[in-house]
């Protein structure tokens, strides 16, 4: 392998500043080489570090007695009784999505899947929460026709059943599109696994797809501002195969029903290096990996871009000692590559071979753990000027009625839903166009007659407003979309999508969505167990409006007591409540 | 009745219709791996799931129809067994040449999910004695792929030999061009076998068969083969 | 070596994913076109060896997997 | 006048449908088969008239319609 020199450009290009990039020396105490620069580059970028959102995310109320795992794994879990857990997360894959919609969003699909069957949850319904520009830009069309046969195209071949969402249209988010997309999956309590890697000596496993050279970079597009030319630049796209998926999802739950995993982690975004970081950090131990091992789709790949990868449909798992047989022949039988890559030491170094040959060694918690992280300046968000009553125009009720039913934000979501399968699994009891989605629990002892409910929510109009009540509203929309089919509300996900956070501006609408979001979970006692950040949602310096997502998950005690929005029967009373 | 549940590779709609089985004969139906070709001798049924074998990819149904478990379906139908191909599984069905035609794009390219009105066009088999004659029956399809297309030839033998076993039409009954979801030569939903033990249909009747699903118009599906196999 | 193998639907059969091409391009405001057909090619990279025993294996192939016969035929292409 | 528009994946990008084949093919024994992959041909029925005009409106049709350029290259045969 020839070395690439270290100059200002190459640093630049891999998204570090002067600050970070000194830190990196210090660290090293020398200078790092392409495949360590690449390293740092992905564990420091917004993505994985969470270096401008970390100490505001702090802030949200995350526990409640039900919460078994709050933020900090793959997804959150919370208990619903009868020894079965709802394992749930949010993700979103806007960047990708706006640059090729279909794989965009597909792979955004996969993504989220992953995350809820890596911790031995069975995935049992997928949402997604989409945000597009006006309905007559150019685009548009072409973005939402390719994003929801892309979630479509995953989720239906998986046999997952995709059971609601949400869709809005504003002209801010012409140049930055967003596919937030959440999965629910069931877990029995006794039978979480967990990213945490221990047990010096054990073997270090690749399970799934092979190795290419997608989305090289990727990580690093995706905390990126967007700007003319990235269309131009077309970075190498990820494209999804749900079929080995699929294969992945019951080859993970076989093995699981064995004893032989210690820690498993599926490779999202940044792939193998933030994957096996991770392990190995949770951990507190050091990690081995023969990179040469790893299984590769094409020729003289380099250990830079296996390290840096994105392709798809691929996990690492720890494993006990001498239990690698019992692996292999499981993955084998779904016809997926497995391959033992390396194994766990005790020195708290990444240390990564070539063919015999170290081609980096790097400390692990400095890297990991001692990532940057901003206490970025901000602004609060000026209040909205009042709208003087007599300046809204009178319009005639039934006029009102049908422009109001016609608009594109209200209008009749049966097109989308229509092509997702919302129905596999046999198990969708309350199906979308609804307030909430409702799935029977089916755990792995059988039907029962109870269920959960999910929804996504969150109207940006009002973030635009006022991003705190923005914020509380969207949390307050979901504990009432569950409450409204007769479930207890449990957790939420949440999905923060904002603009550039280096403009103050910007960032208050981040702290005040994070304020607002927290006060209703306190008000409430509905926690936030899983989350993600998506900022740089900027083209040519304009942001989109602050859109914190919210899904949130609630359990139906009785089936028989579920609600539905049709009227029953005629001559019924219709009775309003609330304020 | 002992019944069988093919599973390839990207099958997901297995669990659903083992679901409806252990529903209907009081135990769980033997769940079958694609690649082994020996296939228990006393099986009554078996079923060909919905889902995504081999990812749909080349040809829905095309990869699986090869595989060594529809070797012995193969030999099983020679014998009269029955054999139920739901979605997907009637798509391998017509690539295993177990039934007649093809499967193509729906005319919409759509993906379609969504409750159907099927009429059913002859109760004079195994699989749906226990519907009403012209009986309409709501079951939802899920499909990309589900645009019958046969030659005239096998158009009119079908015809004439009473083998359509379900065609897409309105509430009413009426089989109609807007009632035809995918474009489907004849409104064609399900057809039989030249000997009538093999059916092959796009809706899926294992979705509304349970009350708790909000219908239950395809459980005489399970009903009728409950009684012809036991 | 390397088989190209051409499939493509017998004339005659509907070809959905053709006409939404045509369809799509006359919307568009491409007119003058006339009519779509959606084919597809699978390329197979064969260890090297004998032409036309290769040629008749990828027959074979065709007929047992790559093509269905009730609605498609194929021609085939061989190189290097 | 026809055109046939063939539509490739570009090289690197991952093609699940053409490893399916590939395994699909070892699996009922055609040893030999090193790799597939899988493209599609769009054939056009186009009104007579000047050839480098076709193929300039091909062209245009591939940007705009046919080919997604992210992930896809093409190559245009002009006929007749
Ligand atoms: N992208 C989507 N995917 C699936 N279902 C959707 C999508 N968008 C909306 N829906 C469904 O359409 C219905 C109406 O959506 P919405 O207007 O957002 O509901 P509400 O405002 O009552 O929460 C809901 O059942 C929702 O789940």
């Amino acid at each position: 392998m020839t070395a690439v020199e270290i100059t200002p450009a190459v640093i630049a290009e891999h998204g570090l500043n002067a600050e970070e990039y000194a830190r990196v020396l210090e660290i090293l105490g020398r200078e790092p080489n392409i495949t360590e620069l690449g390293i740092f580059s992905v564990m420091w970028s917004e993505h994985c570090s969470y270096k401008s959102s970390k100490k505001w995310l702090k802030t949200l109320p995350t526990t409640a007695p039900w919460v078994i795992q709050g933020p900090g794994e793959n997804a959150g879990i919370v208990d619903i009784g009868d020894g079965l857990t709802a394992v749930f997360k949010m993700e979103s894959h806007n960047h990708p999505s706006f640059i090729e919609p279909y794989q965009g969003a597909a792979t955004g699909v996969g993504g989220i899947l992953r995350d809820v069957f890596t911790m031995g949850a069975r995935p049992v319904a997928n949402l997604n929460a989409l945000r597009f520009g006006a309905p007559d830009h150019p685009k548009t069309r072409h973005l939402i026709a390719g994003v929801v046969s892309g979630i479509g195209g995953y989720g239906n071949c998986v046999g997952v059943p995709t059971v609601g969402g949400e869709v809005n249209f504003h002209p801010g988010y012409n140049g930055n599109i967003l596919v937030n997309a959440m999965t629910v999956g069931i877990a029995p309590a006794d039978r979480i696994f967990y990213s945490k890697a221990s047990g010096i000596g054990n073997p270090v496993v690749y399970v799934g797809s092979k190795t290419g050279r997608d989305g090289i970079h990727g990580a690093t597009m995706a905390s990126a501002e967007f700007n003319a030319d990235s269309e131009e630049k077309r970075p190498t796209v990820q494209v999804g195969d749900p079929f080995t998926e699929k294969l992945l999802i019951e080859a993970c739950l076989e093995l699981m029903d064995t004893d032989v995993i210690v820690a498993i982690q599926d490779m999202g975004a940044a792939g193998l290096t933030s994957s096996s970081f991770e392990m190995a950090s949770k951990g507190g131990l050091g990690v081995e990996l023969a990179l040469d091992t790893v299984p590769m789709r094409e020729e003289g790949m380099t250990p830079y871009e296996l390290m840096l990868s994105e392709s798809q449909e691929r996990m690492l798992m720890v494993l006990e000692p001498g239990k690698e047989p019992v692996a292999e022949a499981i993955f084998r039988k779904w016809g997926l590559d497995f391959a033992v890559i390396g194994r766990l030491t005790d020195t708290g170094r990444m240390v990564l071979t070539w063919h015999g040959d170290t081609v980096a060694d790097l400390p692990i918690d400095p890297l990991a753990e001692a990532a940057p992280e901003y206490d970025r300046p901000w602004e609060p968000s000026p209040a909205p000027a009042p709208v003087d009553p007599a300046s809204v125009p009178t319009v005639p009720w039934t006029e009102a009625l049908v422009t109001l039913m016609g608009s594109p934000d209200l209008a009749s979501r049966r097109w989308i839903w229509e092509q997702y399968d919302h129905m596999v699994m046999g198990d969708t009891v309350q199906r979308p166009g609804g307030d909430a989605a409702v799935v029977r629990i089916h755990g792995p002892a059988g039907l029962t007659d109870r269920g959960l409910a999910m929804t996504t929510d969150c109207t940006p109009r009002y973030g635009s407003a006022d991003p705190v009540l923005g914020g509380t509203q969207a949390v307050v929309e979901a504990w009432r979309n569950l409450t409204a089919v007769g479930a207890r509300p449990l957790a939420i996900t949440d999905n923060m999508n904002f603009g550039n956070p280096e403009k103050p501006r910007i960032m208050g609408q981040f702290v005040g969505a994070c304020q607002g979001i927290s006060a209703a979970c306190l008000a409430l006692d509905f926690p936030v167990v899983s989350g993600n950040v998506s900022l740089y949602n900027e083209t040519e310096g304009q942001a989109i409006p602050p859109t914190p997502t919210i899904g949130g998950v609630g359990v139906l005690d009785d089936l028989d007591r579920m609600a539905t929005v049709a009227f029953k029967a005629e001559g019924d009373a219709i009775l309003l409540i609330g304020g | 009745m002992k019944a069988a549940v093919i599973v390839f590779p990207g099958s997901n709609c297995d669990r659903d219709v083992a679901v409806s089985l252990e529903r209907t004969t009081g135990r769980p139906p033997l769940m079958h791996w694609h690649a082994d070709a020996d296939l228990p001798e006393d099986l009554d049924l078996i079923v060909i799931p919905g889902g995504f074998s081999y990812g749909d990819y080349l040809r829905s149904g095309a990869m699986a129809a090869r595989s060594a478990a529809m070797a012995g379906v193969r030999t099983a139908a020679a014998k009269g067994r029955a054999v139920l191909g739901i979605c997907n599984g009637f798509q391998v069905l017509c690539e295993a040449g177990l039934l007649p035609g093809a499967l193509m794009r729906n005319r919409s390219l759509h993906y379609i999910c969504r409750d159907v009105y099927l009429r059913v066009e002859t109760t004079d088999s195994i699989f749906t004695g226990h519907y009403a004659p012209a009986q309409v029956a709501r079951i939802p399809i899920a499909h990309h792929d589900g645009n019958y297309v046969a030659d005239l030839a096998t158009h009119c033998a079908l015809e004439d030999e009473d083998r359509i076993a379900f065609r897409y039409c309105t509430p009413a009954g009426k089989v109609t061009d807007d009632a035809n979801p995918n474009g489907s030569l004849d409104n064609i939903a399900g057809i039989l076998s030249e000997e009538r033990n093999v059916l092959g249909l796009m809706p899926h009747p294992e979705r509304l068969a349970d009350p708790r699903l909000g219908g239950t118009d395809g459980q005489p599906i399970f009903a009728s083969l409950m009684e012809a196999l036991s | 070596m390397k088989a190209r193998v051409h499939v493509t639907l017998k004339s005659g059969v509907l070809d959905p994913q053709g006409k939404a091409i045509a369809q799509a391009l006359q919307a568009l405001g491409f007119d003058g076109v006339k009519d779509a057909r959606q084919g597809k090619v699978i390329e197979l990279d064969l260890e090297d060896g004998d032409t036309s025993a290769a040629q008749a294996r990828v027959d074979e192939m065709c007929r047992q997997l790559l093509v269905n016969s009730v609605i498609e035929t194929y021609r085939v292409e061989l190189e290097g």
